[in-house]
């Protein structure tokens, strides 16, 4: 659609205006300097429980894993990559056998989530963690071991409070702990 | 004993000293300016609905946050460029602190004559000379600084200091007016009561208010230094503690201007009135204690203003200083003479 | 770029002719010893720039939209002492939000050496770690490869509270290790070196 | 419907100087040939189309063409607004050169610079034909061509290691 002339309100202008702007816009100040509605997540001590199906860290089943190599192929990012072993095959005595596990590198993960989504037998599944930060590079390149860790969000491991946003018609967003257990779990 | 405790008290005490150095000179002025600074930033996280500086010290509600941006910009690395004049460089920003504390020593914060640094006729018209010159000092910052950025900054600072010098000394002038005096002492005399100037004469002091603003990059007027156009203005290549000072020096500024305006306009030590023969506390110190109330009362309104207010551009401040505020000023002067004239107080 | 001017001074013999006031080198020595040894200074800078962290942000890409959020009333960063900054001389730590190309990295490093001494870097993002969905593109450089990092989050893009995260994590390795008071103890802060040198970088740019 | 007078007014402008006609939705583009781009564009400017809203390049390697798009449209001219017309030039891959129409629409300049160092067309009478985005070593490389190699990387990570027990 090619843009539409559109007619500008012209705000009320004059001497008048402008002293009733100004105080008016004094009075808005200090409504909220009275009476302020701070919502402020205080991160450490409390923190948002994420709802079921967020995209965060990506945790590892290995006994569902059939090693069908389907997450590293479709990872956009390459992040996630399949690592070789080549051990006995326990069905059948004497013949090897090559067992195929993917690990994930995140410094490149996108958390984009095409490898749960992708997974046949659902041995990718997401963590409700996001906020892990690192120290250096290399810890962020998980092998097999690390990856089935389930990684544990720090302000929950330190015992912050959950809360959870609603939304009040009268006073907006509204910050209230979140009912039932407290903690982790 | 007592002879000796008496005597270091009154060498604590000499005015010229005490008033410079300790208050309402450079100690009393930090103290303030950095409750200020800490006072500006809650009350524009309130505003906003946020928090504000809290886990510095969450018992104070991050009331030690000044402190701690002190001692960072005191032990960070100052980086003084190849291509600064040095010496200017790294005097303005002192020079600035210094001449920005001397108004002070002409402004009398009792009526006692012994505590008086400098007992003169006409206090109002010295302290006004002198707050006009810390200026000069910030456009010398940034030219010495030799970076396009401060160059921009110092000149909008120098369009700045036009457009309000003059409505801030017509302001000031009109309150001198009625009372046929430029002496401060009496002109806080003549506002006993609650017929104190910015009852009887709101547009001089509305003009001389929005003047401190401008003349101290108050944040509707924050134009020398917006960090969206020119990068610090004045102080772009300011680091570390010289930085420090630049900031401080601003404020300090405004804080003696408010001062001032508070001697001017809201009855200085008014509610109190020491006679003569008071001893040191109720002539000296109840009086300082008052007028540095009322001042920072002063200040946290201005700080208040930036929650709310938006920048102005150059234009539009410089504008509405010529357009708006300089008859206003002009009109409080008039409103001044006409109370002279009739001679209402 | 720039200098500390005591420090030219210090190195060098005192010039003839130049007005020479006692043994300045050795009475800023034991000042130094006097202050860190004796009257603890170290904890007290350290505590300083723990909650003094002002961020330049360096916004490349979407990641600078989670900064805004972080430093927005839900998410407040302030309250660490954290303010956006501006201009880079008055700060001491630098945001890397997002895909650094190779013209971008030139520019990076000269934000990174406008910064004074004690200064941190975040990388904040996928591709400010290792390029993300980019990692095989012809024009994208690593933005530890330009400046030493500090924190790293991963992410595309972070959530607010991972960056928050690193500024608590900032905080704790600046007061556990002491790098701000080690910095004034040694002089220079111990950089990890950058794999690019700066020549590289900045081959094109003529300023 | 709206196309069919913005089509119309640069069929009259180009007419006897466009090869062939393609059409998408709210864009017609006319096939040029390169020797006459210049009394192309500058029909189309009189025509009303005042700015260039993109330059920009396919490499077409079994062809062996290059093709070079110009998107004009207009800001002056509330009916040609509404829609955009785009001039197509054909040239050889191995030497693409072409006449710059940067001196006809002001804001063709910059974009021809990106053409220039992503496909190596060569704008004769460019103002400033340097790179704009890449750095030199790469910028002599055209990385948009066809023929330019991204490293990419398998599935994989490391070798294959031998293992006693099954994992």
């Amino acid at each position: 659609m090619p843009p539409r002339p559109s007619r500008r309100r012209v705000p009320p202008y004059g001497f008048l205006a402008a002293v009733k702007g100004n105080l008016g816009a004094i009075a808005v100040g200090l409504k909220y300097f009275l009476d302020p509605n701070r919502f402020t997540l205080h991160y450490p001590r409390e923190y948002i429980r994420l709802k079921p199906g967020y995209r965060g860290f990506i945790v590892l089943n290995k006994a569902k894993c059939i090693m069908c190599e389907s997450c590293a192929r479709i990872c956009p990012a390459a992040a996630m990559k399949m690592v070789r072993f080549q051990a006995p095959d326990p069905r059948r005595p004497g013949k090897m056998k090559l067992y195929k596990y993917p690990v994930i590198n995140y410094q490149r993960c996108i958390f984009c989530g095409y490898c749960v989504d992708v997974c046949p037998t659902e041995a990718l599944r997401h963590v409700p963690a996001h906020d892990v930060v690192y120290y250096n590079l290399e810890e962020m390149d998980l092998n097999l071991e690390q990856f089935q860790v389930e990684p544990k969000s720090p302000a929950e491991v330190e015992g912050g409070i959950p809360v959870r946003y609603v939304f009040d018609p009268e006073r907006g967003l509204v910050k209230v702990p979140e009912k039932g257990q407290a903690g982790g779990g | 004993m007592a002879g000796v405790v008496d005597t270091i008290i009154s060498w604590i005490f000499w005015p010229p000293l005490f008033q410079l150095v300790i208050a309402p000179g450079l100690v009393a002025a930090l103290a303030i300016v950095i409750f200020i600074l800490w006072f500006e930033r809650k009350t524009a996280a309130r505003v906003q609905m946020r928090v504000g500086p809290y886990n510095v010290s969450p018992r104070l509600g991050g009331a030690l946050q000044l402190i701690a941006d002190l001692i960072r910009y005191s032990f960070q690395e100052p980086i003084i460029p190849k291509t600064v004049d040095t010496a200017a460089f790294i005097l303005a920003p002192l020079a600035m602190l210094v001449i920005s504390v001397v108004p002070t020593a002409a402004i009398p914060v009792s009526p006692l004559p012994w505590t008086w640094p400098i007992p003169m006729e006409h206090s109002l018209l010295v302290a006004l000379a002198l707050t006009t010159l810390s200026p000069v000092f910030l456009v010398a910052a940034g030219w010495a600084s030799n970076n396009k950025f401060s160059v921009i900054g110092s000149t909008r600072e120098a369009f700045m200091v036009t457009a309000y010098e003059l409505v801030f000394i017509i302001s000031l002038l009109a309150v001198a007016a009625p009372v046929h005096s430029y002496n401060l002492v009496e002109i806080v005399e003549a506002q006993a009561g609650w017929r104190m100037f910015a009852i009887l004469n709101p547009l001089a002091f509305l003009a001389a208010f929005i003047a401190i603003l401008m003349s101290t990059s108050g944040f509707p007027f924050e134009i020398p230094e917006s960090e969206h156009e020119v990068v610090a203005g004045p102080f772009t290549e300011y680091s570390g503690l010289l930085y420090g000072i630049d900031m401080g020096a601003a404020y300090i500024k405004r804080y003696v201007m408010s001062v001032l305006l508070t001697i001017a306009f809201l009855g200085g030590w008014k509610p109190l009135d020491p006679q003569p023969g008071a001893g040191l506390l109720a002539g000296y110190i109840a009086p300082l204690v008052v007028v540095l109330v009322k001042a920072t009362i002063v200040m946290a309104v201005m700080s208040f203003f930036r929650a709310v207010y938006g920048r102005y551009r150059l234009d539009q401040a410089v504008d509405l200083a010529w357009r708006v505020i300089l008859p206003m000023a002009l009109a409080g002067y008039a409103l001044g003479l006409i109370y002279g004239y009739l001679g209402v107080i | 770029m720039s200098t500390l001017r005591s420090r030219e001074a210090r190195a060098g013999p005192p010039e003839e002719g130049r007005l020479y006031v006692g043994n300045l080198d050795a009475a800023a020595r034991r000042a130094r010893e006097l202050l860190l040894g004796k009257m603890k200074l170290g904890k007290l800078v350290d505590w300083g720039t723990a909650f003094s962290l002002w961020p330049v942000h360096f916004t490349t890409s979407c990641c600078g939209c989670e900064f805004a959020a972080t430093w927005s009333p839900r998410f407040d960063a302030e309250r660490y002492g954290a303010l956006p900054w501006l201009s880079p001389r008055q700060t001491n730590l630098i945001v890397i939000e997002g895909t650094v190309t190779k013209k971008m990295g030139c520019a990076l490093r000269l934000v990174w050496e406008q910064m004074p001494h004690p200064k941190f870097a975040i990388a904040m993002g996928a591709c400010a770690l290792d390029g993300g969905i980019f990692y095989n593109s012809y024009n994208i450089v690593r933005p530890w490869e330009v400046v030493p990092v500090d924190v790293f989050i991963p992410g595309c893009p972070p959530r607010p509270e991972a960056l928050a995260r690193a500024i608590v994590e900032l905080q704790r390795l600046i007061r556990e290790k002491g790098v701000a008071s080690k910095w004034i103890e040694e002089g220079e802060r111990e950089d990890k070196p950058a794999p690019i040198p700066k020549e590289d970088l900045c081959s094109w740019w003529r300023g | 419907m709206s196309l069919d007078a913005v089509r119309s007014r640069a069929e009259e402008a180009l007419r006897g100087v466009y090869t062939g006609v393609e059409e998408g939705k709210g864009f017609v583009a006319f096939r040029v040939p390169a020797e006459r781009v210049v009394e192309a564009a500058e029909a189309l400017k009189s025509a009303g189309f005042d700015h260039v809203k993109s330059v920009t390049a396919v490499d077409r390697p079994k062809e062996g063409v290059i093709e070079v798009t110009y998107h004009v449209s207009s800001y002056s001219d509330p009916e040609l607004a509404r829609g955009i017309v785009g001039i197509t030039v054909s040239l050889p891959r191995d030497n693409p050169r072409m006449p710059s129409l940067s001196r006809i629409w002001v804001s063709a300049e910059f974009q021809e610079r990106e053409v220039f160092e992503f496909f190596g067309v060569v704008f004769e009478g460019h103002p400033d034909l340097r790179p704009i985005l890449l750095i030199p070593p790469l910028a002599e490389k055209h990385p948009l061509r066809k023929d330019f190699i991204v490293k990419e990387e398998q599935v994989y990570k490391g070798g294959i290691t031998k293992l006693e027990q099954p994992p």
